[in-house]
């Protein structure tokens, strides 16, 4: 049961649902220690993403729908997410080029690849309180999902849940990178807007790949 | 939430026509993707200067396109950082073959952003540098945070950047007048009401009826502490020490010093505000030679203000007063 | 209330002592009676224009007070009309022999105080005519109420009158220029908030989180009806037409369209207003040809704007165009 | 029982008290159909008044005492009040002027000329909503009480009385002059702050005489 097209079209779709959905949840997250658009920021960028899926060429790889993802948030999300997810979902691309089918270690060189390019455009390290920190136990849980032998759709979970619990262990944290760190102390108790996002996105890429 | 608006999407494409109409002496306004350009570019021979963050801030930064300060400037949605394409788009735009020299406020978003577009124009051919501005000493500096925020000292950068461009200086020599003016501008700033984003459509944070943000950031980050509000006065001294600390200024300094409104805050406030700021810079020995009050990098409506201060040479002073022709910072012409 | 302020009866003083710490280049400000004069005055030969009225709409009026502008703004306290001393002391002052022009923004308060001034100044020997700013639309004027109000459209007999005088025009036909502009101008504004006056402490009226005041007057005068936020284009359209409908202004009239801030307004939003305000007049076959936006004439905090529209004719339009050099406006120099 | 120079000073001290007390509610009533500075404009008026008076010289008539009010007023209250009250004050000081002791004919002359001088400046006929309203019942009463050959503290308590019934009776008008007249019809109900500052200083008048 690898992962198709099929399975990056439904993530997108997904995707974009679940930001519209959770569009003030995450404005009111970035409002507590940040400037209030994250999930504002995410929700253009997505809709514009939902717009592009129609052109998507019918013969085009998981690694085409997401490259597509990547230059489309690049081009409408602004902000630091912009550059940030662009980067990950360009990076992820590139490590499933030409792949039309993902089996599990795909799944995870996907999941590596956005992760280290999140990492190389911002610098941030894990438990700096940023998306990294929803992104890095992710890759790691996948990883070793993958070692247990478990199947594309469980390591996506195993991956999902991760970064929910990466997500929450953000509150504790006093940033380092981002507008969070300008806080200082002032930013323990909040969620990091961004890592809430990525597990958001994650999950909706894991419950794609279960309904396949 | 109660705003001038048609639609919380549509604000900063309305507010560019708005602009354009109201400027189309001074600029010309591409609108997809959308960045307003100084009429006649490009010009030349000349550096070309592109500056660019959220919207909500102005007249920073299309106010101050025009003769001897921006040759382009990129609106982001509010509050947000544009993306790289009309900021790579303005590069090209208004690009005299003598290179560009990206502005840009220390923020995560505006720096990676401005960073793509300017590989995507190198690309191209185009000689880009960057410069960023970091004046904001409310924040501290370290390894430990994205370094200090880029606030009102930006103007201070744009406009003798922009004098060294018009005089002829070369891409070079324009980045390391920005970089220098960068290097001996410091900020701080004080936030009495919060702002209101109008995709979010409520306020950014909420201060107490006697409460006030010391440190706020433009966007509405928060500061250094929430203190009781307090008389002008000792306002103004608390925030003017870490400016002077800082760099620091000293005894015998001429400086520009700069009283920048965040955008709700009364003009006689704010002159009460320049009155104990000059006043505590006398104290010091500090001699303020060149003046600037008035809204210039806002927040919105939020009610506060912040204080720059600019230590002056004779090459600063004469960039700052050669003639400059925007629709928010006009002399000389 | 929170307020960058001192002490609530010491705000026009400290606002002042700032101002002249700021703009000591442009202006010479007297403490005791509290005015401001342009430098160097009075100018041998050259009529003189003083204007004045109560504090809280910076700029207006000292920000105006320079070069092809003001000769002397004389400011009250905060909402409040001067009183005579300070008008004549301004009045004396600034006379360089050739007259003095009183505007007075039609307030019974600014009206009775300028009109003791100008008793007193003429049994002492000076030439002072008086031209009464009425652009103010809200309010119907007849025989039952104390006329319209004097609003935005002082800026433009100011600066007008200014470049008249500047040209060498003798008292008669400045005064003459000024009740032309007046007669050729219209304006109407809109709040959405309230502001408090410093030592009243408390809103001068309040409204409801979707309620806006059509018809505001700048000291918080409720205007023609209170009516439920729209869109920004409706009620730009909603005050425009009794503008237009006024003079009236016709198809084929170039005209000046200034959006004017009320304080608290970020500038987007005046953008956002201008943007369909120069869109609506072309529809009318209105040419725009002239334009102004910014805070000029302001209500403290205040949120919410106004618009003004002025018939050019040629003459009208080169004395627009005429350099000036003021801390609010400035052009040519 | 005539009034002397001390009940002019007991009137003008009891008048700079009166508008300290009452600041608050003349500012209030002036938000309401003003612009809320009134009470504020005569307390700083009559503040300097007081400063004045230690300046009188002994030998100073209630006329010379009321003529230091007016130029006082006028050159401290600004607004409209300030040069209304202050020719108030300037012809009843010259209707009064050269007399040591005002008897009930002077007392009336007084405050007819000071409401005469109200309405030169002013232009404002009774029912026009403003301090007319408060001045000119007030003149009307004290002829009358003086016909009935009432004295002077008599006088002064009939006009004091008919200038707050006056004053109250401004509520229902719609302004014809100063800033109320902006609002048309929502300054019904609303009762005129100058017409009250009047009926304050006149009942203060009024028991300065009682006092005597
Ligand atoms: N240097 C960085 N590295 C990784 N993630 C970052 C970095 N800076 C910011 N972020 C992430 O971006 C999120 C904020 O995104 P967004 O609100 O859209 O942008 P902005 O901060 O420009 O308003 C943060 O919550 C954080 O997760
Ligand atoms: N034309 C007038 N004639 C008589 N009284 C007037 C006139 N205009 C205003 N007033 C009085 O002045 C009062 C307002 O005084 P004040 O608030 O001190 O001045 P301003 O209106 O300039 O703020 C009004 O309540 C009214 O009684
Ligand atoms: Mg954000
Ligand atoms: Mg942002
Ligand atoms: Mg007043
Ligand atoms: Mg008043």
């Amino acid at each position: 049961m690898t992962l198709n097209t099929d399975w990056a079209v439904r993530w997108i779709k997904g995707s974009a649902a679940v930001v519209s959905e959770h569009r003030v949840e995450l404005i009111t997250l970035d409002r507590e220690i940040g400037d209030g658009d994250h999930g504002e920021n995410l929700d253009r960028g997505f809709s514009a993403v939902l717009l592009k899926l129609d052109d998507l060429p019918t013969d085009a790889t998981p690694g085409d729908a997401l490259k597509m993802v990547a230059t489309t948030l690049i081009s409408t999300v602004g902000g630091a997410a912009g550059p940030l997810y662009g980067t990950a979902y360009l990076k992820a691309a590139g490590a499933i080029a030409g792949q039309a089918e993902l089996d599990g270690a795909a799944v995870v060189a996907l999941l590596t690849a956005a992760r280290d390019g999140v990492v190389l455009r911002g610098k941030a390290a894990p438990g700096d309180k940023t998306m990294v920190d929803a992104w890095s136990p992710a890759v790691d849980a996948a990883a070793e999902a993958l070692a247990a032998g478990l199947d594309e759709a469980a390591i996506l979970d195993a991956a999902a849940t991760a970064a929910e619990a990466g997500a929450r262990a953000t509150e504790p944290l006093v940033a380092r990178k981002g507008r969070a760190s300008y806080l200082g102390e002032r930013a323990i108790g909040h969620r990091d807007p961004g890592a809430q996002s990525s597990a958001l996105l994650l999950r909706v890429a894991a419950d794609a790949a279960a309904g396949a | 939430m109660k705003k001038l608006i048609n639609d919380p999407r549509r604000v900063v494409e309305e507010a560019v026509a708005g602009f354009e109409a109201a400027h189309g002496d001074l600029v010309t306004v591409s609108h997809d993707p959308i960045y307003i350009a100084r009429k006649n570019a490009p010009r030349q021979g000349k550096v070309a200067l592109v500056s660019g963050g959220g919207s909500g801030h102005e007249p920073l930064h299309g106010g101050f396109v025009g003769f001897g300060m921006l040759d382009a400037a990129v609106p982001g949605p509010v509050f947000t950082s544009p993306t790289p394409d009309p900021i790579l788009a303005a590069t090209k735009a208004v690009d005299g073959g003598a290179g560009v020299l990206h502005i840009v406020k220390n923020y995560t978003g505006d720096v990676l952003n401005f960073e793509t577009a300017a590989d995507l124009a190198s690309a191209d051919g185009i000689d880009v540098q960057t410069v960023i501005v970091d004046d904001d000493v409310a924040v501290k500096d370290s390894l430990y945070t994205a370094g200090r925020r880029g606030v009102a000292g930006t103007v201070l950068v744009e406009k003798i950047a922009g004098a060294a461009a018009e005089r002829g200086d070369d891409l070079a020599a324009v980045a390391a007048i920005a970089t220098r003016v960068n290097s001996v501008t410091r900020s701080m700033g004080v936030a009495l009401t919060p702002c209101v984003v109008p995709h979010a459509g409520e306020p950014s944070f909420t201060l107490a009826d006697d409460e006030i943000e010391i440190g706020i950031g433009i966007h509405g980050e928060p500061g250094r502490e929430r203190i009781k509000i307090e008389p002008a006065d000792a306002i103004v001294d608390r925030i003017l020490a870490p400016i002077v600390d800082d760099l620091p200024f000293a005894s015998g300094d001429r400086v520009l010093l700069f009283v920048n409104g965040l955008g709700g805050t009364p003009q006689v406030e704010l002159y009460i505000v320049f009155r104990r700021a000059a006043e505590a810079l006398a104290e010091r020995g500090i001699t303020v030679s060149r003046t600037l009050v008035g809204n210039f990098v806002t927040s919105l409506e939020m009610q506060g203000m912040s204080i720059t201060v600019m230590k002056l040479d004779d090459e600063l002073k004469e960039l700052w007063d050669a003639p400059v022709e925007t629709a928010a910072l006009r002399w000389g012409r």
